[in-house]
């Protein structure tokens, strides 16, 4: 097509030439012509006109009652014409939204930054990939020199932006604690104590927080209503629920939370994830953790950071590339 | 220089008038087809509108001649209970009237320039135009 | 039209009728069927079909070259159809936005709520209205007991989502610095610190912050860059620029900020605002400080509250209500 | 019962030859002419899409039979270089073939089915199914 001609005269060549033939080829120009006057945001009434003004050229003779009949065919499509141009300016709106949500994920980024430490004897992998542009996940290392290294997994029930606002003052919140940090009820005692304070009361926060002892190789750590993890013993290949009990953050602020302890042997994994793992929904309804573990249990000899990559891939497809829910999951395992 | 004709709007078929006032406007002042059809939607819009929302008004149309430029201006008046939020009439993808992308933001776009002035309890005026290229 | 006519037997008959007297009532009546048309989501390509399927009932006699041109039409309306059927689900993924958005609004005012204090001689007027939904200005009031009303107001670079979250911290800041809450350098210096460290490098932060001493109508302030507010003199019915400099927050984490201070009488007004309300852009321009002073003189005999209300009203009127920036002023009037 | 035909997609003129193979099926199968146009419509951009981003492939029809219903399936296969991220290229409004509306999720849209499955370095597959009613 000649980039020079006036739609009109194109619309009126491809008319002519089916016509002549009714080719499939005459068609698949008339589907590029569309995509032509797409792009030129051409309201459909145009394309009406188009067509009225090409037969008027090619069959002069026909009666007027066919002309007038364009007209309601017209009045018809210039009503769908305010859903075309309604359809330009969503599209506008939702880039500029979509703009403003990676600038904010940027900052949640910025004001939620983490990095996996590297601590002998502890190999580490995490990953947190949000369903929507916003994570409302959220984990937190802390290395604290010879003596431990801590890890804090979190979820906001509910999604996207409000959620993640809410992270930002958790995360806050965390680094204003620095005396309590070393024990998990205490830590999330005062958590529960800011949510209960500052969040709406329809908002609410589920945490593990666990300290890994690095002399003892014990885990202390303490759940508030959080998906529970697994431990994997290496000498038995077997996995066991990392069950502990304790209310959810900004429920009751004189929440108390119980410890509980695990001691880690060389070989041992820790595996911590939010419910967005477990309940990734296929065409089969939820997996089970059962399924979960068949999974883990496939990539088991690589290092933390291949596993968690390759359950997310894995679980990403099972679901058809649409996450529900914030999906994170992290991996500690002793090598030595 | 504006020559103004004006049709009531108390029921439905008065909405028929108006777009037919439009359409012969639209028509003298040499306006083709494509532009007839959205002219007289966008009458449609408005004085469906007032039908609706106000009970009663004024459809009004200008003839209008700017330096030369020949155009068309359609005025909507009501005394109605007025527009509280304007700024929300005027989003996108949330007109009251069902019609996918109609209401004010739609015949914002079908016209070349839209203006509206309302106030609670004094009524609503709006004013939109489209010039002949 | 009766109901359970189909939409195919609706058109036949509205065509019908314009085939006969080619009336604007039936011109009309397609309109009215366009609307029932887009609210059962009917594509394009489908009025193409009953357009041609009413033409061979009307009239069966012409030519085939006539029915053959349907089909080219019917290919380009196919690919219309690939716009309407995307418009319904932007419109989706709209109402879920601006529901989540809704959700984050109000989780962004309880986070960063505050109230107007309620003080003997002092009236006060506040109101901030965000350009989109979520707010990137903020003010906030402490109301010391017998000793001082502070107030803050601040504006993030930027709008929005990303802007909204930066907010969020600068409250949990500001919260969690109560012994330096008195002095308005030292408040703009710490949370100078705080943007600084947390903040990524491309997000600032402007700040007002004032200290009404109660005994001594004393003003102390000091300002991070933030628009200069006014100071309406009611002796001699002038206003006067309140001129503070400073940097903005989180350029350079050892700012230091110069504290100001401005004596009030009875009838003196404070007025403080954020740029969204200088730069408000009309059809002539962005209006000048001037022109915003005369619309205060214009209510300045009315209680605090209705003149921010007042100004506002002529304000988003000026742009045709459609806000460029976050608006929020303040007004503080020494009573007695 | 599955009898599939197939088309190899080297060049332009080879997305005309796999519109002609399918709408030869759906006429067969008794699909009405605005079906047809969907069907035609969403394998020119499956087999345009091979062409402009794997360079060779094929677009093959099966016609289907499930329980008495009769169907369609367009299935689009390529070796080319995959899809990093399909998550992406299913999403709205962000379509790369510059086609409003286009694009993989328009062609969802058009059918009933729709299946994609790549692997990066390995291609791709895609099908899509439409059923008569
Ligand atoms: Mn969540
Ligand atoms: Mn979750
Ligand atoms: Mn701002
Ligand atoms: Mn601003």
């Amino acid at each position: 097509m000649n980039k020079q001609e006036t739609l009109e005269a194109q619309y009126s060549k491809i008319l002519q030439e089916y016509m002549n033939n009714q080719s499939e080829q005459a068609l698949y120009a008339a589907q590029q012509f569309s995509r032509t006057a797409l792009a030129k945001k051409v309201p459909p009434e145009e394309i009406i006109s188009l067509q009225k003004n090409a037969m008027q050229q090619l069959m002069p003779d026909l009666s007027p009652e066919v002309w007038h009949s364009f007209d309601i065919l017209l009045e018809v499509m210039t009503a769908y014409g305010f859903a075309f141009r309604e359809h330009q300016s969503l599209l506008d709106t939702q880039k500029e939204l979509k703009n403003e949500m990676e600038i904010a994920s940027n900052v949640q980024d910025t004001l939620l930054g983490t990095s996996v430490p590297t601590v002998d004897g502890l190999e580490i992998g995490a990953l947190s990939v949000p369903a929507k542009q916003m994570n409302g996940d959220y984990y937190h290392f802390v290395h604290d020199g010879d003596h431990s290294v801590n890890v804090a997994i979190a979820d906001v029930i509910g999604k996207g932006i409000p959620a993640a606002l809410c992270m930002s003052m958790i995360k806050y919140a965390m680094d204003s604690l620095p005396e309590y940090r070393k024990d998990p009820s205490a830590v999330l005692e005062s958590l529960n104590r800011v949510v209960e304070q500052n969040v709406d009361d329809s908002m609410f926060i589920t945490m593990f927080y666990g300290m890994y002892e690095l002399r003892s190789n014990i885990l202390h750590f303490a759940s508030a209503g959080h998906e529970p993890g697994f431990f994997y013993r290496g000498k038995d290949k077997e996995f066991l629920d990392l069950e502990a009990r304790g209310l959810l953050l900004g429920v009751d602020k004189n929440t108390k939370y119980k410890r509980y302890e695990q001691a880690v042997e060389v070989g041992d994994m820790i595996i911590l994830m939010s419910d967005g793992v477990t309940e990734c929904r296929t065409d089969e309804g939820f997996i089970e953790r059962e399924t979960l573990i068949s999974y883990i249990n496939e990539y088991i000899e690589l290092p933390p950071q291949e596993i968690v990559n390759k359950i997310f891939r894995d679980l990403e497809r099972l679901q058809h590339f649409q996450l529900r829910d914030d999906f994170t999951i992290i991996i500690l395992k002793r090598t030595k | 220089m504006e020559i103004q004709s004006c049709v009531s709007i108390l029921n439905e078929w008065d909405i028929v008038a108006a777009r037919q006032l439009g359409r012969n406007v639209a028509k003298e002042l040499g306006f083709g087809t494509v532009d007839q059809a959205r002219i007289t939607t966008a009458i449609s819009e408005l004085a469906r509108n007032i039908y609706l929302y106000a009970g009663e008004g004024q459809l009004c149309i200008d003839r209008l001649n700017e330096n030369g430029k020949a155009g068309l201006r359609i005025i909507a008046l009501d005394k109605g209970p007025g527009i509280p939020d304007i700024r929300k009439v005027m989003e996108d993808g949330f007109s009251t009237s069902g019609g996918l992308g109609a209401g004010l933001p739609g015949v914002r776009r079908l016209m070349d320039d839209f203006n509206i002035d309302s106030n609670p309890g004094e009524g609503t005026d709006i004013r939109a135009t489209k010039w002949l290229r």
